[in-house]
């Protein structure tokens, strides 16, 4: 068949990716080909290798130890506080709490600051693409306090839909919390604009950087958002570990959620006080080797800066897209413009369920997502119950599109 | 000529592709005994099944399944050996498939490769995700069936909903 | 100065450092002492190796992925829930949650059951000697749901007091927390007596198996308690993995209290139902390469049987206290009776303040901690702000118990 | 002899050690005008301090510390300088403690070496931990004399507390 020429990548991804030893492993016979980085990434030597060192030197159990290893854990563990502060904009270090990932960390504010704040007759808006994550704690609390829930609609194109914003986000709005980059549609959303929005009436906003902050460099302030929640495991970082930034003034105005260790001040029989932030957040022992391995994700995505990164994107969702459209046989959901979505595909092969055509792109080494990815209110809205994804990353190169899309040929003749 | 893999090929055996590409027992079913949906969530593909019953015996069955090749090609089958056949002997069946695709086990007494093609769905067993692929069919005949027999309407009872917020999308 | 004679160990302690990498280690010039083991516990090479090698070859996202390293990533992680439901006494699987660790169980249980099934007036009864893990979240439980609080008191050995436990579980009483080992007086307490006690009232009980899961054969039908809640770094697993055994019936009944992806069933625009145990519980992308890692610290505690490292630690116990004993001028707080206790010794020096003591034995090259240990209300009722706490592990030997002792000796002198 | 270790005893210096043997300073004082207690939460170790004012100057100050030897000799070197000094005077020196102690950096009009043996706590520097010990007695002078020239008792006023649980201990 003919094979479509290789565009000028940005990133020398075969350099990239002799530092990711998994992807050379071989599936089903065939070389992998990961597609599934909107899930979770793969992880360079360096990561790994940083936890391995962790566990191998230094492990101790942080704070309050007055051991060297104790002291080197806990320089290790608040290195990388140090390193989210400034890498989602030169926050202050005490507004960055650890949690096990953007689930935990927008289940913290949910809990906390929604709990307190969000009564009945208030209202909470939502995006019609949110990711579960950002759905079902606030249907919850919704359920629980009495308030009611709104959606910003999406168009046809799986983009955001502003026309109405004014009548949604009304005046009883207490909460705002949209996904900067959706893990369907690719989308990128206008988050400073429905921020200001927000603002104007008062209600604090969240934005889930589950996507983003892996995929474009992200300035919090310059989002102009209030809590910003993010995973680790997305972006080159080790399972488990995330974190949830938000403005001081709301995390001091907070009860804290988990208790237990670390996190007071004094206890006593009855009562109990806290400590200062970020720690009234941190109850019990942290993954310390996570959170100390995170920080070499950082600095590997800053060997090239996210803007580098964010345009290797580009260019491959570009690539990627044109091959599979001019298939003939699939349809891509979300933006058509590259310039307005991340690398997160989700398409539909007429004739194919995903599920048989994830099993079949499985057999020839291509590892995809079938399923609702989480977006069950999406899906269906999309008139779908499920969509494939194949989502990039920086070490993704366009011949590996090009076997995705060969084997989408082929799976089409199987199952046709 | 495409060069297939050898453990797809298993589970994707020609008679299932034929099945789902044609799937038979696609029917509207008139005056029915038992009608039941079922759904598999985690995938949420959806099944619809009218039987009309006639005493204890099946006389005829309509399938219409909006799934995976697998579910769609388990339907069919079940629809091609499902007419004629009594409920407990179809209770049995559907036990038996079940036995066949998650512990290996199929009861003496049942001979399935004299049942049409259903044997070949064995080939499943070795991808556990799809096990609930295969089986949607049988769980939602099974759970009709036994609705009918325990004196319902045989209508699938709609869920109970508590009250939920307000909401406006 | 005279050497004590070595004891005869039930475990080669010498042949098991060599699988522990940090423990050739020097510290300020000296080779390491390593006793902070009931803070956290360091870990063998084939824990190290495991989390390395979960990266190098099967990360991907749990659950619902098709492709074959979602599979390998699934079967690892769910592999450890199989591990332990066989390991705390042959439990069910779906009745095993992964957490973060012993606090979030204690959280987990506190917010869901505690919230639905503790009312004003209900009585919640813990004991004296609780970490700050399990007591704080039932304190703030209390305070907010307006139950009230009753302590089983602790006698002049820091054994628990059961004399008055009829009187104190009283028929008003909802939940017994009691923690199965004490993380600073070392007692065991006679869990199996407090459940019973507590259930011919109706109430249900919560074990905190933090000290005791790493150090004894646990059996939780045994026991008879309805929770169990442990974690993985202070038995030799990774950081930031931890678990939470319910009885079903309990589970069942819950609701979740985090939610997000993965615990769902379905989810519409305005309500979400609940997916099966145990993934009801485990909202959103887990520590997957820490649970896959810490079956390695079960196979590990596995080739001894926790019998004989729970005979080792009671010989290694009892000559540490008899050599600080020695001293003359060390005071030891909970049980003189080691058949009563686990290894962690807490102590005080005469006229030398616990901080400058564990800086002192750092320099020396022996990790002690000094502080109250998360247990404040103890600590006071003991007379002090805090101690210093010297705790054990498979891998210690006599000869570091020297080691301790010498450094105390001089520290005396130092300070003196 | 022992082989101490550079390092700490770098923190632990024999003036130290010294004054955490003897503390100077440990004496009630009659009439006070601010008396405050301090408190490090994370070790629990606690201080007391009562200071008699004539006007601006600090007549007699007395000082009980309950803490680690840092604490204590941070203390009793305290008590040894503060006694004919103004309020203004004592907190430039408690900043320029402050900043030894933590940026390093001391302002120029202080000569720390001058007073008494003060100078010496630079050794805690190194030891992140334990500057919160070497602090405590500074910050609890400064804290109740900020409280006398608001106007306020000088006493501290103790902490409000809210409705608690019913406890049984
Ligand atoms: C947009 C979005 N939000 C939230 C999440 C949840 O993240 P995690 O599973 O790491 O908690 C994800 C990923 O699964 C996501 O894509
Ligand atoms: C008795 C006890 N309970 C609970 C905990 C809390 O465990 P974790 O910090 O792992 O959540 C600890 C350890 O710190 C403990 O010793
Ligand atoms: S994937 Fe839904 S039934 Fe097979
Ligand atoms: S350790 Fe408490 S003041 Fe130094």
């Amino acid at each position: 068949m003919q094979e479509a020429v290789n565009q000028q990548q940005v990133l020398d991804s075969a350099e990239i990716r002799k530092d990711f030893p998994i992807l050379e492993r071989s599936v089903q016979g065939k070389p992998l080909v990961y597609l599934d980085n909107a899930a979770t990434t793969q992880k360079p030597r360096s990561v790994i290798d940083a936890e391995a060192e962790y566990y191998l030197k230094h492990n101790a159990n942080v704070h309050r130890g007055i051991h060297t290893l104790a002291e080197e854990a806990t320089e290790a563990y608040e290195c990388t506080r140090d390193r989210i502060a400034s890498w989602i904009g030169g926050v202050a270090r005490e507004e960055v709490i650890f949690t096990r990932g953007t689930t935990e960390a927008i289940n913290l504010v949910a809990h906390s600051w929604g709990g307190a704040n969000i009564g009945k007759g208030d209202r909470i808006v939502l995006t019609q693409m949110e990711h579960h994550a950002n759905l079902v704690p606030w249907i919850q609390l919704a359920k629980k306090n009495g308030a009611e829930l709104a959606y910003l609609p999406i168009d046809g194109e799986g983009r955001l839909d502003l026309s109405s914003m004014d009548s949604i986000i009304t005046p009883n709005t207490k909460l705002v919390a949209i996904t900067q980059m959706s893990n369907v549609l690719g989308t990128i959303n206008p988050a400073a604009e429905v921020a200001a929005r927000a603002h104007s009436v008062g209600a604090v906003v969240l934005a889930d950087g589950a996507q983003s902050a892996p995929h474009m460099p992200v300035d919090v302030k310059v989002l102009g958002v209030d809590f910003f929640a993010f995973s680790g495991h997305k972006m080159l970082g080790p399972t488990g570990v995330g974190a949830l930034w938000g403005r001081r003034e709301l995390l001091e105005a907070m009860e804290p959620w988990q208790t237990g260790g670390e996190m007071i001040l004094l206890v006593k029989w009855d009562r109990a006080t806290w400590a200062e932030l970020p720690h009234k957040f941190e109850a019990g022992t942290p993954n310390i080797a996570g959170v100390a391995a995170w920080s070499k994700a950082f600095d590997y995505l800053d060997r090239f800066g996210m803007d580098a990164v964010r345009s290797h994107e580009v260019e491959w969702t570009r690539y990627t897209m044109n091959r599979l459209l001019g298939l003939g046989f699939v349809n891509i959901f979300g933006p058509k413009d590259v310039e307005e979505r991340g690398s997160a595909i989700s398409f539909e092969v007429e004739g194919v369920h995903p599920h048989d055509l994830a099993q079949f792109l499985d057999s020839r080494g291509v590892a995809v997502r079938a399923g609702h990815h989480c977006a069950q209110p999406l899906t269906k809205l999309l008139g779908q119950t499920s969509t494939t994804r194949a989502s990039g990353y920086l070490y993704n190169t366009t011949a590996e599109s090009d076997r995705l899309a060969e084997a989408l040929l082929e799976a089409k003749k199987y199952f046709g | 000529m495409h060069n297939h893999d050898h453990q797809l090929d298993e589970m994707y055996r020609d008679i299932i592709l034929d099945h789902y590409r044609s799937p038979r027992g696609r029917k509207d079913v008139a005056d029915p005994t038992v009608v039941n949906e079922g759904m598999n969530p985690s995938c949420g593909d959806e099944i619809e099944m009218k039987v009309r019953l006639k005493g204890d015996t099946v006389e005829e069955l309509g399938v219409h399944c909006a799934g995976c090749a697998i579910s769609v090609a388990s339907g069919s089958m079940l629809s091609e050996i499902a007419e004629g056949r009594t409920i407990s002997e179809l209770k049995v069946i559907a036990a038996a498939v079940k036995g066949m695709l998650t512990t290996g086990e199929v009861p003496e007494e049942i001979e399935l490769d004299e049942l049409s093609d259903i044997e070949v769905l064995e080939g499943v067993r070795q991808f556990p995700v799809r096990i609930k692929c295969a089986l949607l069919a049988w769980v939602t005949l099974v759970e009709g069936l036994e609705r009918y027999e325990k004196g319902g309407s045989g209508e699938n009872a709609s869920t109970t909903e508590d009250a939920n917020p307000t909401v406006i999308v």
